[in-house]
């Protein structure tokens, strides 16, 4: 049904958006709670700057990216010299994805954070349980549907991503050229059409997959709380 | 066992208590809105306090001068909200748990099953907080408390909305915890049948003031 | 008059000069949305209300005009390009392109910026003539494409690659590149700009800016950017 | 400071984002309420479509957009009979705009919706509030933060929108080029980097300006609760 | 004035509560879990039985075999829930008001001024509800009800967490109400003394049935 090549970019596709939210996860979760819980200076700035990947065209960002990371890069030097390299490697790809959808991934945990009831984790803590236990056993969880959110939004970002990636890390066959890149490909291509809609199906497949995974763990979510009517 | 002096002020309440007292079970009385919960809360360290000092027990839990406060989930206190706060994606067994590190444990102060059985939660178990009547609820915040290894209990209206069998037999065993193991507790309720059964002192609050002091026999 | 002409992105920076020209100002004031050919021609296809279009290759220009959408007498070919090699501006490279040439030694560690070979124009070119030459077998797994010839000369400007394949016309505008090598004619089709009417839309003052963009004024401009002379052929 | 073709470009920009809000934000609403409230059949179908704009690459949604509002497409023929047109018209930019950023209001929109104490909408309906009154008195301000949210990123993502709007109404002076495209044209456009510079620092201000608003929404939110610590 | 015959059964529980009374005000007494709550709330149309029938003063708001089902919004029923449910964003003034078309109207059968007085929340009508105690939030409770126009009152356990002296004032006042407007009432409560003083009739129930009837003066 579909070409190696085809799946090449899809399985591309997958590992990015995967790994893309997997890496953002933590730090997102690390920023939701502090955007939600601490007042610090700066902190206006800092959720400007967020979004600032939304308000730029992708290319733009990606461009940056290989301002910053490229070879010759500010910053992309020095990772040289450390042996890492995000430009033109598969890394990349998911560094750019990762930017990308950051955004959405914070805001949407922030909002969850925000609606925890704090009396809870106060209770919780009078139980003898501390930050960390807290956070994991109370805050996180009752903010899992806003979370789960936030990564159904921020993978279905990753996988779609094409501006700041093919900026970024150019469309390396193997490496780099995602699914999007491909799909983009055809609709250059005089006639290209005909293949489109059998990528597009693809990529409809996943956004299913991804809004019913978020789905089983909302619900998960709801059966918890059996209330009135 | 008890020692409280603390102030704090909002745009709406002020609130400046100083109390002593040598009694291991001590209740807070006062009407509405009178500074009960406060108290209870910054024992707790869930509310801290503009200034002044806690100790219970002869440990310092907070004095503002030696910029002690130490962390609600150090001080080993099993709180009885007035407001419930169960936690509602936790089933009761688990809510009942977390405190003791969500394992039942051998050789707690308080065993689990006695627990259960007496506050009538076996067959609410595997039940999730939002599906429970209001009794219920209150019952498993009371195990909740109960089962967290406290070192003294902190109880905010405790029996509130429960049955009068239930309210009773719950009073009895609460008793039976002061003379066994000896758990001191500071106990707020309107209720004197409860100050009486389970305080030897109190004190008197009234808007954000301690108005006086009787001896639990002398309540009416 | 307003005209609106859909033109490929390459070509802006001359088509902005041309339309600030008087003689083109007294024509028809010059509205041009600019985008890869692809796009542009998919939007003619569908209804776009432009009066002209510039595509970047033939192949776009040949695909509406089988659609019927293009006013075949009005088209001719408004401008050339050469397709070269280039290299970041310091870089200690030689390397002249001919058959069987070790260009993988030229690259060494590093990778070649093409435009995307499969569909954008630049690129194709490109990919036509490193077969020719023979040495795409070397590159094939050492490219690395971009979404426009654009991205690929800056990736050299920036030194992030030895070496891409781009239009003369973008390499004399970049200062941080060097020329080192030009394709050689006939290792890749004429690269060829055409222009045209659309259906319907063939109005005198259309009629009359298409002879303008022919004449020295406008080809003038077109040389300065880089463009080679105007054809008339395809 | 600004050209007036930057200007025109921003105030597109800034016009398409606002609309794009205004208008997508009633029946993201209206979704989100569906979603939350509602099993209906069909209902993970309508949720992976929801998602579709996010995992395709931007450009095909322009060009299905094309296909299908085109003059000569299905939907766009018949529209064109009663006057209406989006194809090439800054409306397309709307509309490019509000598909691309529905899914992001949605999820956030419903997010929210989901975490209201469904016990307090019952409080109202004892009260004497209906459905519509229950929805405004209750439900919509007990979920102000995550709307306020949905609508920060759905603004950012209109605002920054580059690839389904360049490929559905293309880039025409004063009537659909927005910032986005602008700075992209800068930035495949021999020494444009110079004015890249200037208009990011523009979008930077605009990405600043939304967050502040969400800030500002956010903060009312809270100051309703004063909790215990 | 009441009649009610509903069933239902979850998993965890059956209810199967038939009852009909000509007393104006109706107590039901039972112990925690028997299902008083689950009645109250049928009454006021927020949970829906699986079959059944329920009228109120002659008027039909319930009836599966007819299918007639009110909805809440037109029973025009002031109900004071067991968890209190005061609208987190709106402060106590607005709270208040909500019932009532959130705006003070004349000639309304409560008069906002007078119910705010005897609720003693004069001082609390800027507040938000986070910030109340709980006896400040089952107060605002109480006067949400009962300044919604209502035709009958439903209360769950109203008094509780009140001290003393407010307990006492209110049941006095809820009792001129009774004598004034008229207003019926159904009450969930624990305390006899609540029982015997807001109602004439009492339904006994016990694990979602009906155990017993008692007349209120009868009621220990
Ligand atoms: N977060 C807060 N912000 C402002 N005022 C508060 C806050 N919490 C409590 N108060 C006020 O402080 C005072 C004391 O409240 P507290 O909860 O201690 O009363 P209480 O004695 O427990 O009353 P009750 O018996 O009604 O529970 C009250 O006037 C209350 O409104
Ligand atoms: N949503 C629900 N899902 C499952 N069981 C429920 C639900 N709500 C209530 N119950 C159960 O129904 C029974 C009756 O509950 P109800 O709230 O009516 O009791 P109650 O008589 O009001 O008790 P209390 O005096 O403790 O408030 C209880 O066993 C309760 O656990
Ligand atoms: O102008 Mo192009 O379509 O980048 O070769
Ligand atoms: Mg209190
Ligand atoms: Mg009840």
């Amino acid at each position: 049904m579909l070409s190696a090549a085809e799946i090449s970019a899809l399985a591309i596709s997958l590992k990015v958006a995967v790994l893309c939210v997997a890496i953002a996860l933590p730090f997102a979760l690390a920023l939701g709670l502090a955007l939600s819980r601490l007042r610090f200076p700066g902190k206006s700035v800092l959720e400007a700057l967020l979004n600032l990947p939304l308000v730029l065209p992708p290319v733009v960002t990606g461009y940056a990216l290989l301002l910053l990371l490229g070879r010759n890069g500010a910053l992309g030097a020095w990772l040289a010299g450390l042996g890492v390299q995000f430009a033109f490697h598969w890394s990349g790809a998911v560094l750019a994805a990762a930017v990308m959808s950051f955004p959405l991934l914070v805001i949407s945990i922030r909002a969850g954070f925000d609606g925890v009831d704090r009396r809870l984790e106060a209770a919780a803590e009078s139980l003898g349980a501390g930050p960390w236990r807290r956070f994991l056993s109370i805050t996180l969880p009752l903010s899992l549907r806003s979370v789960a959110a936030g990564c159904v939004l921020a993978f279905a970002r990753a996988f779609g991503e094409f501006g700041a990636t093919i900026s970024f890390v150019g469309s390396i066959p193997g490496e780099t050229r995602t699914l999007s890149i491909a799909i983009w490909e055809l609709l250059n291509q005089p006639g290209g059409e005909a293949g489109l809609g059998r990528l597009v199906w693809v990529a409809l497949a996943v956004g299913v997959a991804a809004s019913l995974g978020a789905a089983l763990l909302g619900r998960r979510a709801q059966a918890r709380s059996g209330e009135d009517d | 066992m008890i020692e409280v002096d603390i102030a704090w002020r909002t745009r709406d309440f002020e609130l400046q208590v100083a109390f002593t007292s040598d009694a291991r079970n001590l209740a807070l009385f006062g009407p509405s809105g009178s500074g009960k919960t406060s108290v209870l809360l910054a024992v707790a360290g869930l509310r801290r306090p503009e200034r002044g000092r806690i100790a219970v027990a002869g440990q310092v839990l907070f004095d503002s001068a030696a910029r002690i406060q130490l962390p609600a989930s150090r001080r080993g206190l099993g709180v009885v909200f007035q407001d419930g706060r169960l936690f509602p994606h936790l089933r009761v067994r688990d809510n009942l748990l977390y405190g003791n590190g969500n394992a039942v444990q051998a050789g707690a102060p308080v065993a689990f099953d006695t627990a259960v059985e007496l506050l009538g939660l076996t067959d609410l178990l595997a039940r999730w907080p939002g599906s429970l009547s209001g009794g219920e609820a209150r019952r498993v915040a009371i195990g909740r408390a109960l089962l967290c290894r406290p070192r003294a209990l902190l109880l905010d209206e405790p029996l509130v909305g429960l049955h009068r069998e239930a309210r009773s037999q719950l009073l009895q065993y609460l008793r039976r915890l002061h003379g066994e193991i000896g758990l001191p507790t500071l106990l707020v309720s309107h209720q004197p049948d409860e100050v009486r059964a389970l305080a030897e002192d109190v004190v008197l609050l009234d808007d954000g003031r301690v108005a006086g002091r009787v001896r639990a026999e002398d309540f009416a | 008059a307003e005209l609106l002409v859909f033109a490929a992105a390459s070509l802006k920076p001359a088509l902005e000069e041309i339309a600030a020209l008087p003689e083109a100002r007294a024509i028809a004031a010059l509205k041009t949305s600019y985008a890869a050919s692809s796009a542009l021609a998919r939007q003619i296809d569908a209804g776009a209300p432009a009066d002209i279009f510039i595509s970047a290759d033939l192949e776009w220009m040949d695909w509406l005009q089988q659609r019927g959408q293009v006013q075949a007498d009005t088209r001719f070919v408004l401008a050339g390009n050469e397709l070269v090699l280039v290299a970041p501006r310091d870089a200690r490279l030689a390397f002249k392109l001919a058959p069987g040439a070790d260009i993988a030694a030229a690259l060494g560690e590093g990778r070649i910026a093409l435009a995307e070979p499969g569909s954008v124009p630049a690129g194709k070119y490109a990919k036509a003539a490193f077969e020719k030459l023979g040495l795409w077998p070397q590159l094939e797994s050492r490219y690395i494409a971009t979404e426009n010839v654009r991205a690929a000369l800056a990736l050299a400007a920036r030194a992030e690659v030895p070496l891409a394949a781009v239009y003369r016309s973008d390499a004399v505008s970049e200062p941080a590149v060097r020329v080192i090598d030009t394709f050689p004619a006939g290792s890749h089709e004429a690269i060829a700009y055409p222009i045209a009417a659309l259906r319907g839309r063939d109005s005198a003052a259309t009629k009359q800016l298409l002879q303008f963009l022919r004449g020295p004024a406008a080809q003038a401009v077109l040389r300065r950017w880089g463009f080679s002379v105007a054809g008339t052929t395809p």
